[in-house]
């Protein structure tokens, strides 16, 4: 299959695509100028561009976390998991159903809690659920996201992935398709498609007065930051600090040639499926955290930008994962000095994803598998 | 092109070289040159490869053969050197052009199209169908036109199929035939784009003697019709049995060239590829 | 006797073998199921039959779009998951193409007021044009790549046509509009006047009312429903002859091998840019047919929910097989599009539910005092959510179980004429002394 | 007493069925080669063995206990070490982390295993940071042996260690297997370059169309006339 | 560097957020956290909901909400049929819904027999003035008239309910309100007497008891993004089928969702079609109405929005079948209009819109009543699509100068 791409860029495609990197980075050069220019003599304000880059990262966080689950399973399965997204609200309803229990005992029926306020009532804001006031609540729920989740992904894989294990992966492909319907569906089955708030309203914040405005953080954009900040690194140095990294990487170059080692290939598979929706579910529970709402089909949404991060990253590895999140995060975020509003934010990630992919389609990192 | 080009490959080559037939060299490649990375996978072949003979291409692995055969097809595109096939430049061309100007490869690894038959297999490869045109398929005067010629090439196809002595699997899935019937596939579907020259990448490897023999006889009988062939292979008796000149490749250049018993006495080819035993 | 009932048996399945068979068969049992669920709601004639027209309406169009995807997917192995882009831009474009220059009423946005066959043709072209501005980079990616920039491509237009930006434009001076999130409002007349302002429409018209009772804007949605079909019978019959052809031929290589492809002299980007932008510009007249004689157009019609349904129906009739996409689309709209919206209303007509319980908690807890009632109940209100795990889990099954499909085991013979008997062999020579 | 001993053994793949009533048996420290057309099933043989063919018939016994159904890691821990015919290293890990991916299954690295490769195979010290896939093709199969080394096997199935070897790389390779035998490792070798690897070897079996044609010692089968015209060309 | 001008910013006075609960927790959860510099906020009827304070985690004292308000001759009737029958206060468009239904029936018992174009005839002989008037306690009454062919006027509890020529209430009434403690604070209203009643309509009503039962049809949104909105809603339309239940006709009213969705609603609104109901209550947001429209007048069936606002359904191409009982946004973007420029003092405004035809044109006719008739000036109109994770960006963008 890859050899046509093959003798594509090996080929005549070379220059083209040196001329596209040319264009591509020229803009991008511009562009970055432009800012400079713009901020210096104060066309764009100063305290905004922060505020955005601020905005970007955070959200970047997010995805850059969601997708190295994303990209793991990508490389050793060798498919492209559209059920992915579906993971990630899993995880943010199971995580927020055990911190609405937690801090809310009592307060309301179990079901109610635990099915994260299905009807309206008692909610995030009456339970009083932030990291400053309730963060054992909080600490629970992040855990419970994770673990849950990785479970939860582990049994899907069995009753669904298992019995396909020698497909190739566009059938895999088309599986997870259904995979992502049913799931989202059954979300709104059992946790209602109610959207609702989960946290306090009013956080404490440390505000930065930049120049000509204010650029606040507050306490659960920290929260974020150092959560996804630690489970990355966790991840990272499991991956190097044990051989399942690099029987990881073995697995994702050669799957059968992993078996006769005796490696044991489905082990590796429940591993990697379980780090992937471990880290998936905890993306989700502190997207919730951070944006203080929660919805069946957040990760759904999600999902597309985790595709383009992934991919601008490079297939495989976490680096790439994360780096192309805080990419496709700050630069959607950033488009908005260019184009006001929010029309275009996603727009321009999807332009970005496919520009890597015309000039380098292994991505950023491509080829280096970092586990 | 690169600067890697060792020098302007056209006429004063030849000129320093008075060779009286020209015209019978089918395919000449000069200071051929091509890179994976920090990888030079063939650093400056050249060779000459006379119209109508049979010609071996052999050398250790990895020297650079398979990937010399992607660079005169256009499978990859060369980092530096030429290649020309009857006189003509086709350096850097693409594939399917040089199926058009009757170049054509086999895989070493035979590639059939498993899910069509052989007939649709044989089918395929034929040069400048009509119906390969879109709308000529589609619109009904058109299409009388398109059917005729699908009969005539049906009429061709069976020719080969006999000419291979495969007409009993000819409805038969192209994944579901044996290896060597495979091998007598990829070979009839290179005969049927009528090319002029065949390279044929290790037709033999994996397929057992009897069958070897058949293969090598129609070979013959081809060459007796006109066709050039150049064939890598690892077999060095069936080099020598074979072929009128041998080239030999090492380390992505041209070791020796010659006739096979030359350079079976060649001492640098026995230390670079033979070994100590023959 | 035996041997009787087993010879039933064998012409039963040697006329199974025939694709008019198949589509009768399924069809039928499909438009009379629904005639008898219709009776069962208590539906008049003209409810009947408008139900089967809109099932018509639907399985015609799903079925052309379901073919286009065949086209590329089951015989050039091109992965598009951006259907819903494509079908998009046709209609968009069409609309905006044909919309009257002066805006009035309630149609805020003006458009070039051309007649409404260039409008389709500019829409058709238009769709083809974004699949030729998708292939160029496209093609060159990895099938699951592949996928994700169509996808994205499919994003970017709905996003595009929604933004603010394009709501109203001007081109050479012209005020266009997509109307952003609000859509465009027809407010030119129906597109399939041609056909209704025939001499021969009004006796239709009377027909329709004899019969079922039908007033004129029925019979003429009966007569679009079978315009409809005539179109899609027109794709199989275009995609059928391209697939058994040369070019065809060229497809099935590519699917299977292209790079050997290309070593047999075939330019395979050349064939699969053709046959991509082919596809997208059916899938462009698809989506024009599908909405551009209602009132309006927004663009939450395309969002990719719709691309899903079309793979599911493919799915479901077997990649590779035109027959296939026209039965797979079929059975997607009756059984899991349509369908469970019309078992929960016989339901209801039959069962009285009580009041369901508000949440999936209040539904469970009384199960484990053993009470399902409660359960049930909540799964009947839930009913529109399930359908979509329905739909999921077919996808989920269909993949285990049967993974080709209805019919895509069935490898259609590429070539233009039948390959089946050797040119001048004895059957030819027996027929007659003509050959010497 | 036989170590590995396959006894009346049908498999295939999926619903096709290649070998029929295949009888192989490796004894203690023995050096076992199978030669046969292509296609015979040689390698269906050896993978049979391993447990990645589809099982329909027969019995499997390593040591007595049988070994059919049971997983690729289950049978390296019985001390049966396997390498493929082709594709047998992992081309984006480096020739140290190769080898580790042996010994994967003990909770540690064996430093003394490594070393004795790396003594074996003196190369692959050198690179131990290259990248396998950037190896020639000899090396490649040294790493793939050194691979299956790692665990100190008592029996290693070698899928064609000459296969695609240049005819200098051919000898050097037969030299390194005949070593592994001198240490004390039962040996079942496929081998298409019959003549050198029935020299070399204790027993020889010919397999053909799935199914066993002759068993007998080496020079045996080397010197038989029917053998020679038939399998090994003469 | 920088302009010094610039510290503190000036964007906008009021900022009006047009759109629905569902993304409103967002917006204003993002609003509260990063944005709330002070600046006033309006919102109309899509944001009318008592519980967004407890979503949002914050009082939101600085939010104004206009919207229809159930200002009807009658509207205190309703409200104690409401309160007793769901003990809880009707919220939003509930009103319009009752007599949106109510009408429906009326109209139907007036024709005398299911058959949408005879209702469409009687529509205005049931509603518009002339005739004995009935609320909605008196509906048995009302039954029995229409019955005997009466020419009667319907007084509804939304509004007097008089359609005008293109099908819209010729008079509206909007409440301003604030959310308070317990929900939803109406602090003022305010009443147009928009166009004259009028427009076609039969001449008689056959009218008669001995006939088959009543069919009336409710396509609401009970799911999706106005599922909070709507499910009161439909149990408002049913509430009025009930006040048949004393007459002589056995009322058949079916119910089915939109999922504030366009498929779902042609879909099941197709369905309602085939099964022969003549009138169709629904659809509830204006997107899904338009929609709608062209399926259920070529059917002949009449369609009665109580909820869409949108101004291009006044003029859209429905042959007389499209009537509703909330009023355009034409009045909405007035009212809001004067409350920014007069309750909340701004001299300039921007909006921040949901991106639909509800949402673009109730913007659009905000900020051009407030530049034309309170003088203002209006900045930014930024549009923002539902269901996303942070609006940060359209804040920014709406709120800057
Ligand atoms: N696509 C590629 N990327 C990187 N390196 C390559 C690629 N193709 C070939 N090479 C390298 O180029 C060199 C020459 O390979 P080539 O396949 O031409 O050898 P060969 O002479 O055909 O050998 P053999 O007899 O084993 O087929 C080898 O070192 C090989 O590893
Ligand atoms: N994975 C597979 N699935 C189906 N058939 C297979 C598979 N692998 C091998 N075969 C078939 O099994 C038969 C025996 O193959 P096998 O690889 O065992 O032959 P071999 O004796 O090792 O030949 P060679 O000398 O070419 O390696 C062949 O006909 C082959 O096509
Ligand atoms: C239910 C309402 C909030 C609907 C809104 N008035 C609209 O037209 O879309
Ligand atoms: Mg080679
Ligand atoms: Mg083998």
């Amino acid at each position: 299959m890859s050899t046509v791409d093959t003798v594509i860029d090996r080929g005549r495609g070379m220059t083209t695509e040196q001329l596209l990197l040319l264009v591509v980075g020229l803009g991008a050069f511009l562009l970055l100028g432009d800012l400079i220019i713009g901020i210096l003599n104060g066309t764009y304000s100063i305290s905004r561009v922060a505020r955005y880059v601020v905005e970007g990262t955070l959200y970047g966080l997010i995805i850059g976390l969601a997708g190295i689950g994303l990209s793991m399973t990508y490389s050793i399965l060798n498919f492209a998991n559209f059920a992915h997204g579906d993971y990630v609200t899993s995880g943010a309803f199971f995580g927020w159903g055990v911190t609405y229990l937690v801090a809310g005992w009592g307060a309301a029926s179990f079901g109610h809690l635990v099915l994260v306020a299905p009807q309206r009532g008692v909610g995030g804001a009456q339970l009083e659920i932030a990291i400053t006031s309730t963060p054992f609540a909080i600490m629970a729920g992040l855990l419970v996201a994770g673990i849950g989740t990785a479970l939860f992904v582990y049994l899907i894989d069995r009753i669904v992935y298992k019995p396909m294990r020698g497909s190739g992966g566009i059938p895999l492909l088309i599986t997870s398709i259904g995979v992502a319907f049913a799931l989202r569906y059954i979300i709104v089955f059992v946790y209602s498609n109610r959207t609702r708030g989960t946290t306090l309203g009013g956080l404490p914040s440390f505000d930065l007065l930049l120049v000509d405005g204010w650029v606040s953080i507050d306490v659960h954009d920290g929260t974020l930051i150092v959560a996804a900040v630690a489970l990355m690194l966790g991840v990272h140095l499991m991956l190097q600090r044990t051989k399942l990294g690099k029987a990881m990487r073995a697995m994702s170059d050669n799957r059968d040639l992993a078996l006769v080692t005796g490696i044991p290939t489905e082990q590796i598979i429940r591993w990697t499926w379980m780090i992937g929706g471990g880290l998936a579910g905890s993306a989700g529970y502190l997207m919730v955290l951070w944006t203080g709402t929660i919805d069946w089909q957040f990760g759904w949404l999600l999902l597309l930008l985790i595709f383009a991060a992934v991919i601008l990253g490079g297939i495989g590895s976490i680096y790439g994962a994360i780096f192309g999140g805080l990419i496709i995060g700050i630069s959607m975020h950033l488009s908005m000095v260019w184009l006001p509003g929010g029309d275009f934010t996603t727009i321009t990630a999807f332009l970005i994803m496919i520009l890597v992919l015309m000039i380098k389609p292994s991505g950023l990192f491509g080829g280096k598998t970092t586990a | 092109m690169s600067d890697t080009e060792i020098e302007s490959p056209e006429v004063p080559n030849d000129a320093a070289d008075p060779d009286p037939q020209r015209n019978d060299i089918e395919l000449s490649v000069d200071g051929l040159v091509k890179r994976f990375g920090g990888i030079t996978a063939v650093d400056g072949a050249s060779f000459e490869v006379e119209s109508g003979a049979m010609t071996g291409l052999i050398g250790p692995n990895g020297a650079g053969k398979s990937t010399t055969f992607h660079c005169i097809t256009g499978i990859h595109r060369p980092d530096g050197g030429t290649v020309r096939f009857q006189g003509r430049d086709i350096t850097g061309i693409r594939p399917y052009e040089c199926a058009d100007y009757g170049l054509v490869r086999t895989f070493q690894i035979a590639r059939e199209m498993a899910n069509m038959t052989v007939l649709e297999n044989l089918m395929l490869p034929a040069q400048n169908q009509s119906g390969e045109q879109l709308w000529r398929s589609v619109l009904p005067f058109a299409r009388q036109e398109v059917e005729r010629e699908e009969r005539e090439l049906l009429e061709r196809v069976w020719e080969v199929l006999e000419f291979f002595e495969i007409e009993h699997i000819a409805e038969e899935k192209a994944g579901n035939l044996s290896g060597g019937q495979r091998k007598l596939l990829e070979m009839a579907r290179a005969l049927m784009i009528e090319p002029e020259m065949l390279l044929l990448d290790e037709p033999f490897a994996g397929v057992n003697p009897t069958l070897e023999h058949k293969l090598l006889d129609h070979i013959h009988e081809l060459r007796e019709e006109g066709y050039t062939f150049l064939i890598v292979e690892h077999d060095m008796d069936l080099i020598m049995e074979n072929c009128e000149r041998v080239i030999v490749m090492h380390q992505g250049s041209v070791l020796a060239e010659g006739a096979p018993e030359t350079i079976t006495s060649n001492e640098q080819v026995i230390e670079a590829y033979l070994g100590g035993e023959v | 006797m035996s041997t009787n009932t087993t010879d039933r048996r064998a012409q039963l399945e040697s006329l199974w073998e025939h694709d008019a068979v198949k589509i009768l068969a399924v069809f039928g049992t499909i438009y009379i199921t629904y005639a008898l669920v219709g009776l069962a709601l208590g539906y008049s004639l003209d409810g009947i039959v408008n139900t089967l027209r809109r099932m018509t309406y639907l399985i015609a169009v799903y079925g052309m779009v379901t073919l286009a995807l065949n086209l590329h997917w089951g015989y050039t192995g091109l992965f598009n998951i951006g259907i819903a882009g494509f079908m998009a831009v046709g209609l968009y474009v069409t609309m905006i193409l044909a919309k009257p220059a002066d805006p009035t009423g309630a149609a805020q946005y003006a458009g070039l007021g051309l007649p409404m066959p260039i409008a389709i043709i500019g829409g058709v072209v238009a769709a083809g044009l974004a699949g030729l501005i998708v292939a160029i980079p496209a093609l060159r990616l990895r099938a699951d790549y592949f996928a994700i920039t169509t996808i994205a491509f499919a994003e970017i237009v709905r996003l595009g046509i929604t933004s603010g930006a394009l709501q109203e434009f001007t081109i050479f001076g012209t005020e266009l509009g997509t109307g952003g999130g609000r859509g465009l409002i027809r407010n030119y007349g129906d597109p399939m006047n041609v056909i209704f302002e025939l001499e021969v429409f009004s006796s239709f018209v009377d027909l329709t009312n004899s019969l079922f009772g039908f007033g004129p804007t029925q019979a003429r949605a009966l007569a679009y429903s079978m315009v409809l079909v005539l179109v899609l019978v027109g794709i199989y019959w275009l995609i059928q002859r391209t697939s058994r052809s040369p070019f065809g031929r060229v497809l099935k290589a590519i699917r299977e091998d292209e790079e050997a492809a290309q070593s047999l002299g075939k330019n395979t980007n050349h064939f699969k840019i053709k046959v991509f932008v082919l596809g997208c510009a059916l899938m462009g007249l698809a989506g024009i047919l599908w909405r551009f004689r209602r009132t309006g157009v927004t663009p939450e019609a395309f969002r990719p929910h719709v691309t899903f349904y079309i793979w599911i129906a493919l799915i479901i009739g077997g990649a590779g097989s035109n027959t296939g996409s026209v039965l797979g689309s079929g059975l997607f709209v009756a059984i899991l599009f349509e369908g469970p919206q019309y078992f929960r209303r016989l339901v209801d007509q039959v069962v009285t539910f009580g009041d369901a319980p508000n949440t999936f908690a209040g539904s469970v807890a009384p199960i484990l005092s053993g009470d399902v009632a409660p359960f049930v109940r909540y799964t009947f209100e839930e009913f529109t959510t399930l359908q979509f795990v329905l739909m999921g889990v077919a996808l989920i099954v269909l993949m285990h179980r049967r993974p080709e499909g209805l019919l895509g085991h069935r490898e259609e013979t590429a070539a233009a004429i039948p390959l089946t008997r050797r040119p001048g062999d004895e059957s030819t020579a027996g027929r007659g002394g003509d050959s010497s | 007493m036989s170590m590995l001993d396959v006894n009346g053994l049908d498999a295939g793949y999926g619903d096709l069925q290649i070998l029929s009533d295949v009888d192989l048996t490796v004894a203690e420290e023995e050096y076992v080669v199978i030669v046969g057309p292509n296609g015979a099933g040689k390698s269906t043989a050896m993978k049979s063995v391993f447990g990645l063919t589809t099982y329909m018939g027969g019995s499997v016994e390593f040591r007595e206990e049988e070994i059919t159904g049971r997983t690729p890691d289950e049978i390296i821990h019985q001390g049966i070490g396997y390498v493929p015919q082709n594709d047998n290293v992992f081309a984006s890990l480096t020739v140290e982390e190769n080898l580790e991916m042996g010994a994967y299954i003990l909770d540690e690295v064996p430093e003394d295993a490594l070393e004795s490769v790396y003594d074996q195979f003196p190369i692959l010290r050198e690179r131990k940071d290259q990248k396998a896939g950037s190896m020639s093709g000899g090396q490649q199969q040294m790493v793939a042996m050194g691979r299956a080394l790692m665990l100190d096997p008592d029996l290693l199935l070698l899928d064609e260690p000459s296969a695609g070897l240049a005819p200098d790389l051919v000898d050097e390779m037969f030299d390194h297997v005949d070593a592994i035998n001198d240490n004390g490792t039962a040996l079942l070798v496929v081998e298409q370059n019959a003549k050198k690897a029935l020299r070399r070897c204790d027993r020889g079996y010919v397999l053909v169309q799935g199914q066993n044609r002759y068993v007998d010692s080496g020079d045996a089968l080397l010197n038989d006339e029917e053998v020679r015209q038939q399998f090994l060309g003469g | 560097i920088g302009d010094e001008d610039e510290v503190g910013g000036d964007g906008p006075d009021v900022l009006n957020i047009i759109g629905y609960p569902e993304s409103g927790i967002q917006i204003f959860r993002d609003f509260y956290s990063d944005h709330d510099n002070g600046t006033e906020i309006i919102v109309p009827d899509g944001m009318q909901d008592g519980d967004l304070p407890n979503e949002v985690g914050n009082d939101m004292e600085n939010v104004t909400g206009t919207g229809p308000s159930s200002d009807g001759p009658n509207e205190d009737a309703y409200t104690d049929l409401y309160e007793d029958a769901y003990d809880a206060t009707p919220g939003v468009f509930t009103a319009h819904t009752f007599d949106a239904v109510a009408v429906c029936i009326l109209a139907n018992i007036a024709a005398g027999e299911n058959d949408g174009e005879a209702i469409r005839g009687q529509m205005r002989r049931i509603a518009n003035p002339n005739g004995d008037e009935y609320g909605p306690g008196e509906l048995e009454e009302a039954a029995a008239a229409a019955a005997d062919g009466d020419d009667i006027n319907y007084q509804g509890a939304s509004s007097t309910v008089d359609f005008d020529d293109v099908g819209d209430p010729a008079e509206a009434a909007y409440d301003v309100w604030e959310l308070g403690g317990d929900g939803i604070e109406t602090v003022d209203t305010v009443t147009f007497e928009g166009s004259d009643p009028g427009g076609e309509m039969d001449d008689d009503s056959p009218g008669g008891t001995d006939r088959d039962d009543v069919m009336v049809s409710m396509l609401l949104p009970e799911t999706g993004d106005l599922g909070q909105l709507g499910t009161p809603m439909v149990q408002a339309g049913e509430l009025a089928a009930d006040q048949f239940d004393g007459t002589d006709f056995d009322i058949d009213l079916q119910v089915e969702d939109t999922e504030t969705d366009e498929d779902t609603t042609i879909s099941n609104g197709g369905a309602l079609i085939d099964a022969g109901y003549p009138s169709i209550v629904g659809a509830g947001s204006s997107g899904n109405t338009v929609s709608f429209v062209g399926d259920s007048s070529s059917a002949n069936v009449v369609q009665c929005s109580p909820s869409s606002t949108a101004l291009s359904l006044s003029d859209i191409d429905d042959d007389g079948y499209f009537f509703r009982t909330a009023p355009s946004d034409l009045l909405q973007g007035q009212v809001m209009a004067e409350v920014a420029a007069n309750r909340l003092g701004a001299e300039t405004v921007a909006t921040m819109y949901v991106n639909n035809d509800y949402g673009q044109q109730l913007s659009e006719q905000f900020v051009s009543a407030f530049e034309d008739e309170q003088g203002g000036e209006g900045l930014n109109q930024v549009s923002f699509e539902s269901e996303q994770g942070s609006y940060s960006g359209e804040l920014e963008s709406a709120l800057s100068d």
